[in-house]
């Protein structure tokens, strides 16, 4: 599965983009996250608030009780500020 | 098109005159351009996500299309470094008449500062920052009761 | 100049670039162009009352600016004849927040419709025709709650 | 005083302008428009229903009790279209 970092998110985990294998059981948005967390500090360090991270699984906008089976591509960014 | 992501910049007249051209049941063009602000910002740079952006914006442009009747949208974001007074965004509407052409275009840039996935980042002599979300646009985006 | 009467036709890019030049405090540009339609229509004549006409635009351009805070107005009337698919009219708006640039836009083309000197006369197969007044414009003026 | 005239008011009218002297007691829009009609036929047409007629004296808009004293130039017409 591809994971996609943008904005901020992206500075503080060091990468736009990554190859991950979550584990069986990790299923969710949220419980992706809870994963990445235990990887390294710099992870947990961006996911400390996740009220501010948006996430789309395969470039729809979803929210983090989505699932992730499946999915080839999870985008975890910022709220947006274009315009 | 009428949806585009580019460097470049763009033209509001040549934007304005594409959606009339050779039709002539267009009595309003409503147009919104929007600007680097200055101040202490030195520079822009307009992050985004290729792929889902296109996909975002044509969503939004099909939203409008469903609400109002409408004969033209053109929407245009500008991504990468952006000078202060820089084009940053474009949207055009063209309809029959003015009232749903205003109507249409500020839906365009609520739903769009809202929904399209870019991020801005500014440069000042303290360093650089990433913008935050503003309630307001949010508030402004929930008038429109999206699902 | 804010506020122009004119034969000539206009340039929308020129007109927005001469809102923002050489300052960096505007981020909102709103445009409204209004075209002549088409149809049955062959031609449309702009009748106004010089003199008066520029003072009622002056007073429009004024009565935005009291209501919002804008860092420009521009106001283009087009008179004589006219094509179909020829711009007619162009109102601009400058703002630092799209909101404000949007709704004075609107403000102005309502109270322009209703309050400028000007009258349409349409060339059809059928002979000539003066347009009526439309109520939905004394509708979307009375929402400002006009004096 | 000075009459102005517009579309198809004018048109009716046959005249743009024209230079008048309203004799005493004539001093609103309202009598104004009285006696253009007492004047001659096309005028009766011109102004057989003064439902649809706007005034400006002076360059001003204004209502038909509004005094023409004074005033240099009154203008009629139906209502506005432009924009």
């Amino acid at each position: 599965m591809k994971l996609l970092y943008f904005a901020w998110l992206r500075e503080r985990i060091g990468v736009g983009s990554e190859e991950v294998s979550p584990p069986q059981g990790v299923d969710t948005v949220g419980a992706l996250i809870e994963w990445l967390k235990t990887r390294e500090p710099r992870y947990e360090a961006a996911f400390a608030q996740t009220a501010a991270i948006k996430v789309a699984v395969d470039q729809e906008q979803t929210d983090f009780d989505a699932s992730i089976v499946g999915a080839r591509e999870v985008a975890l960014f910022p709220p947006v500020t274009g315009g | 098109m009428a949806v585009r992501v580019q460097e470049e910049d763009f033209d509001p007249t040549t934007e304005l005159e594409a959606l009339s051209v050779g039709r002539d049941d267009i009595g309003a063009l409503v147009s919104f351009t929007g600007l680097v602000r200055g101040g202490d910002v030195s520079e822009m740079v307009l992050e985004h996500y290729p792929g889902m952006t296109e996909k975002a914006l044509e969503e939004i442009e099909e939203e409008a299309r469903k609400r109002w009747s409408l004969q033209g949208v053109t929407i245009i974001h500008r991504v990468g470094p952006l000078a202060p007074g820089a084009r940053i965004v474009f949207v055009a509407t063209a309809s029959r008449h003015r009232a749903v052409a205003f109507e249409a275009a500020e839906f365009l840039m609520d739903f769009l500062k809202t929904r399209a996935p870019f991020w801005k980042k500014e440069s000042t002599a303290d360093g650089a920052r990433w913008v935050d979300a503003r309630e307001t646009d949010d508030t402004a985006a929930a008038r429109w009761a999206l699902e």
